[in-house]
């Protein structure tokens, strides 16, 4: 029976690892700032996730503070990237020569 | 099999960690930078947790929650800094 | 593995006394003083570390009658706690001299401070 | 060019010495003297499950004051430096970006939790990692974490003082009964050692921890509050 | 101002949080653990007697507690959706972006449903909130449609914004 | 199970170098280096880890890197601010 939890989590350990290096590979391919932000925290807090979930497999009597990185995670992370991405934008952050539209410069320009 | 699985998910994970250097590395601006130190730091979590898997050792895992704290704390006293804000 | 430890942290030394002696901005000498500082620790927790061991805390996994032949120095461990909290201190002071310097001199660079120069 | 050449000799010398040493060093095989006895004798002795702090509380309990009394030292250092520094004119708050409503809202959520983390941490500094310089460290990234969302908001330095001065005098207080009532300063056996593992055990060792935590929180935030307001005062 | 009830119940739900925070980072139920928890809490709370304005916001009806629990299922089924989506997008050799910024018109009043909304956007990728002023939100997309009309961009958050409408308000 | 543990001992301690030769390049601006030394601090911590030290990793991550880097962002933001008036 541990041996199957075992095998669970490890395969759940794998798909959050192939996330995380998805997401490290957006990071690098990407072409801008917001992109990058995009591709790179996004994805790696799905593998983050996925990699806890997978330890909580192979080890239940670690599930409570497992549980409680997750939540904190998903607390934190949002946050700081959207901080983040703000903070690019208003320190005029060269954009993508692909991006077809920013509404926000838009507006900034007309409160100013 | 599990502890084969295990280590092929840690390489992937090198694999992940060595490509955010990469973009730490190259980064044009300050706030590519910064993205690249957030993954960093993420990527440093599953690397204490597979740590912690190896070790076999829970209490480990206090130290994964100081991180979470901190690639939150760091990402946000740089952003205010970039953006003038202090 | 401990090896790979204390190469890295005697690295870290080097490159950051180095990195002290040739700048000549203020704050990028603290922060190779810092480099240096990271470097010590990591040396001296190498040090300490025993191949196979685990972390000096007893619980559940480690039993009180194992502890000694399952645990690596605590020593070292307490040491460096010590010195990296000195360490932020220092670092404080000198980035609260190193602004007073600049407010005097409007400059951060050593060159421009000749004074006490003989 | 005489500076690069003695920078290049300092460089080659000290990176000699390193090379021996790595060279020559022969890890250990076993704990030597002092490790095993700390080893062996902290569960009857102290009664911490985390020998680390046992160490730092109780055997080298004076190594601690004294760190403490070197952070205090600093924090008012930096304070004396930084505070003489009226003659500049004054920069007006609002020229600089406010931050966003996300931020704020989600630092009022976030401060109180990062808060309890860091309690947790000094309070179980004797179960698990973590003690009260990391706690006290975390509870300073809550107040800075204050600091930057709302940097016109001032702070009130008197509580910060005040919780310094009195946590101070309790951890010596709490050393000085060691001596009248147990083995000498710092004993921890004040308090009986309780069951081991528990939270209520090893003595005092939670409550200095605990002193020493709100102690070295309130030095790092006043530190990082003086560095941040020395233009508005 | 909120009433003092109000106030009391604010401080109660954090108090609640927070010891149940509490007992989740220790994983023990015994008696020293919950009498310094209740302590610690307590301390915390009284720390933050002022501005708590908006925990009173979080509804606490059966139908709201219900969309709650559909909205985590919804957000982690669109969490996984669009992580792959994203992972298609990075493998592409060709890397098919058009990114755009784009500003959407939410209806929730209430600053945590708000604040639960652009997070919920910025964990999805391929959406990102870069900033949020009054009711609008300015979105990053990694692939938007030259054709799609001002109209269309509220099926960003649609789906999010229905679930926390019943839950905040 | 040992070899993750290696293999992340030896990534750390390229990447270490780097960001440690990446501080003290002097093209660098000033904020990178300090986000460098960061880094430094923070795989240091990973690497104190696994030499079998949590004390001494989250003291490290907590102090070390933490509050080291935020007070240098401080400064450095106050003489940003004095440079400019």
């Amino acid at each position: 029976m541990s041996e199957l939890l075992d095998i669970i989590g490890a395969l759940l350990l794998l798909a959050g690892s192939i996330f995380l290096f998805l997401g490290s590979l957006g990071l690098l391919r990407m072409p801008d700032v917001f992109n990058r932000i995009q591709a790179g925290t996004k994805a790696t807090t799905l593998g983050t996730l996925l990699v806890l979930i997978g330890t909580a497999f192979i080890h239940p009597d670690w599930g409570f503070k497992l549980l409680l990185i997750g939540v904190f995670l998903l607390f934190t992370n949002p946050l700081s990237s959207q901080v983040l991405a703000n903070a690019a934008h208003r320190s005029h952050v060269t954009k993508s020569k692909l991006t077809t539209l920013d509404q926000l410069a838009e507006d900034r320009e007309e409160n100013s | 099999m599990a502890e084969i699985l295990i280590v092929v998910a840690a390489l992937f994970s090198a694999a992940a960690f060595v490509m955010a250097l990469l973009r730490f590395i190259k980064g044009p601006s300050p706030a590519d930078r910064v993205v690249a130190f957030d993954v960093l730091t993420i990527v440093a979590i599953s690397a204490i947790i597979f740590t912690a898997l190896a070790a076999n050792r829970g209490i480990y895992l206090d130290v994964a929650l100081v991180y979470a704290l901190l690639s939150f704390l760091g990402v946000i006293v740089i952003a205010r800094f970039l953006e003038k804000g202090f | 593995m401990e090896y790979i430890a204390l190469t890295c942290g005697f690295l870290l030394i080097l490159i950051g006394i180095y990195g002290a002696l040739t700048q000549s901005n203020i704050l990028r000498m603290i922060v190779a003083f810092t480099l240096a500082n990271t470097g010590v620790n990591l040396v001296i927790v190498g040090i300490g570390y025993i191949n196979g061991r685990t972390a000096p805390i007893l619980d559940t996994a480690v039993p009180v009658a194992e502890a000694a032949t399952r645990i690596i120095d605590p020593l070292p461990q307490a040491l460096v706690l010590t010195a990296i909290v000195i360490g932020v201190g220092i670092t404080a002071l000198m980035l609260a001299y190193a602004y007073k310097l600049f407010t005097l001199k409007g400059s951060l660079d050593i060159t421009a401070i000749k004074e006490l120069k003989w | 060019m005489i500076k690069r050449f003695s920078v290049f000799l300092i460089m080659l010398g000290l990176g000699a010495i390193f090379l021996q040493l790595l060279l020559q060093y022969l890890p250990d095989e076993s704990l030597n003297l002092s490790g095993r006895y700390y080893a062996e004798n902290t569960a009857s002795e102290v009664g911490a499950a985390n020998i680390i702090t046992a160490i730092i509380v109780t055997y080298r309990g004076l190594d601690t004051l004294g760190e403490v009394t070197v952070l205090f030292l600093t924090a008012a250092i930096v304070g004396l430096v930084l505070s003489r520094d009226q003659s500049q004119p004054r920069v007006k708050p609002a020229d600089r970006p406010q931050p966003g409503e996300l931020l704020s809202i989600g630092t009022q959520l976030l401060v109180p939790l990062i808060l309890l983390f860091g309690a947790y941490i000094f309070i179980n500094g004797h179960l698990t990692p973590g003690g009260g310089f990391q706690g006290g460290a975390i509870l300073a990234s809550a107040t800075l974490l204050m600091l930057l969302t709302h940097p016109v908001k001032r702070f009130s330095h008197r509580l910060i003082t005040r919780l310094e001065s009195i946590s101070g005098l309790v951890f010596v207080g709490v050393g000085m009964l060691g001596i009248i009532l147990a083995g000498g300063f710092l004993d921890n056996r004040l308090l009986p050692l309780g069951e081991f593992g528990e939270l209520f055990s090893a003595g005092t060792i939670p409550v200095i921890y605990a002193f020493i935590g709100l102690k070295v929180g309130a030095e790092f935030s006043s530190m990082l509050l003086k560095l941040a307001e020395t233009e508005d005062n | 101002m909120p009433a003092p009830d109000n106030k009391k119940r604010d401080l109660l739900i954090l108090i609640i949080t927070l010891f149940l925070f509490w007992l989740l980072l220790n994983g023990s139920l015994a008696v020293d653990v919950i009498v310094t928890g209740i302590v610690v809490s307590a301390l915390i709370t009284v720390l933050f007697y002022q501005g708590l304005s908006f925990f009173t916001e979080l509804r606490l009806t059966p139908a709201a507690i219900l969309a709650g629990f559909r909205y985590y299922v919804y957000f982690f089924g669109e969490l996984l959706r669009s992580n792959l989506k994203m992972a298609k997008i990075v493998i592409t050799p060709s890397l098919p972006i058009q990114p755009a910024i784009v500003r959407v018109r939410t209806r929730l009043k209430s600053r945590m449903g708000r604040l639960m909304l652009a997070n919920s956007i910025t964990l999805t990728p391929g959406t990102l909130t870069v900033d949020m002023q009054g009711e609008w939100l300015y979105i990053h997309c990694v692939y938007r449609d030259e054709t799609a009309k001002e109209q269309d961009t509220h099926d960003l958050i649609a789906g999010f914004e229905s679930y926390l409408e019943v839950m905040y308000g | 199970m040992n070899a993750i543990l290696l293999v992340i001992t030896i990534l750390l301690g390229i990447a270490m170098i780097i960001a440690a030769l990446m501080a003290i390049h002097r093209e660098r601006s000033l904020p990178i280096a300090i986000l460098s030394a960061g880094l430094v601090s923070l795989l240091a911590s990973v690497q104190f880890l696994v030499l079998a030290a949590p004390d001494v990793a989250m003291t490290e991550a907590a102090i070390g890197s933490g509050l080291t880097t935020f007070l240098f962002f401080f400064v450095l933001g106050k003489v940003r601010r004095r440079k400019h008036d």
